[in-house]
């Protein structure tokens, strides 16, 4: 049930709860985050994701499938953008179906939390002349240690 | 064994990746770093400040004291920043 | 920012992300909540939601409002179907945008736990000759206690 | 006042609304409830067991004992199960 991509196209989101669902009438509740490039200080031309082409799939997948053991889940799909993008662009987007909004919201935040800590990417800001690879943000860590009791 | 760079760190050593035979003495990722920061001054540069420096063996996030045997595919980055 | 619409139509999920995002480039996060019509034995045939004109949308504003102002959104939507729906059909929209993560999927979360104990809405299923009115779920006024701290 | 009546209690009592003056001695929800219960044997069957009724006062969630006055809008409903 668990599919991931990695791929520089943008996405759809109704399109991917439409093939996740795929007609189904025993969900209840279909949750999406998605994660967009932001630009703070109006003054970012562009961002690019470097990633490791092979483990990022493995990674990706392996989050997947420890969500799927955690919490009664009818599907879940992780989708990941590499490449170079703008401000505004879609960069990730998870999307959990579960009989309960409790599970589908819990696996969502699991998902991402453990992507933003273990998924390997790497982003890259252009501003001006500038460009300056993204520091990694302690609360990511933080995040983690909540899944692990 | 095939080490392959990420991020600043493969701007910082200047390749993306590199071939290199299991030197001596090396079993684990600690002796490896400390190996690759003898190579050149670039590799020193970014690999000496261990806290930044993330290790993945044959596609897996391993602890520095993990062991390393020829044939491996070790990665090294800083920090992941998806998501 | 708030916005909440009661109504018999279906919505479009892209759309309304699209609507409230309204070309910023300072969200990095998108949220959204899509409760479904859930058939869980296979025999359900309909569902129809009765609610109370005018509080439905008062409650719901004001649901929405505590929301903006316990987190630092940009922007929030809820959208809750009435009249009768079929296994599979949209019955209600929650979308949350934020700078981070956390304060996107909080939101959304006290929106729906809110929503579900205090929105004027009461559903009623039709199975084979049957009509009857679901039960309210003891677990949802727990899940509402955890906001109050 | 307004009374309005929905879910298995507007079925129960038969009706979505009724317009009553204030009834002598009635000052609170409760005493309302009490009220609407000795009109008939349907209003009585459904607002007997006080646990499943839920009240709103001019479209808003009240108590039992919040008070009511003449030309309040009081809803009566069993708990609420939309989302």
């Amino acid at each position: 049930m668990a599919s991931v991509s990695v791929q520089e196209d943008d996405f759809d989101i109704g399109e991917e709860i439409q093939k996740l669902r795929n007609g189904r009438t025993d969900v209840g509740a279909v949750v999406t985050f998605t994660g967009t490039v932001r630009d703070v200080g109006g003054t970012l031309q562009s961002m690019t994701l470097e990633h490791y082409p092979g483990m990022t799939e493995a990674e990706l997948e392996r989050i997947s499938l420890e969500a799927e053991q955690r919490w009664p889940l009818q599907g879940s799909r992780v989708i990941h953008r590499y490449g170079t993008l703008e401000p505004g662009d879609n960069i990730v987007l998870v999307v959990t179906l579960s009989k309960h909004r409790h599970a589908a919201f819990d696996a969502a935040m699991f998902l991402m939390d453990f992507l933003k800590s273990n998924a390997p990417f790497w982003k890259k800001e252009q501003t001006g002349e500038t460009a300056s690879w993204v520091d990694a943000r302690e609360t990511d860590e933080t995040a983690l240690k909540r899944w692990q009791d | 064994m095939i080490i392959k760079y990420f991020s600043w760190i493969r701007e910082g050593v200047g390749k993306n990746e590199e071939d290199i035979g299991l030197p001596d003495g090396v079993s684990t990722v600690s002796n490896l770093l400390d190996h690759l920061c003898e190579k050149s001054a670039e590799h020193s540069r970014v690999l000496k400040e261990r806290v930044f420096v993330r290790v993945a063996v044959n596609q897996t996030h391993v602890d520095h004291d993990h062991p390393v045997t020829d044939g491996d595919e070790v990665a090294i980055f800083p920090p992941v920043t998806g998501g």
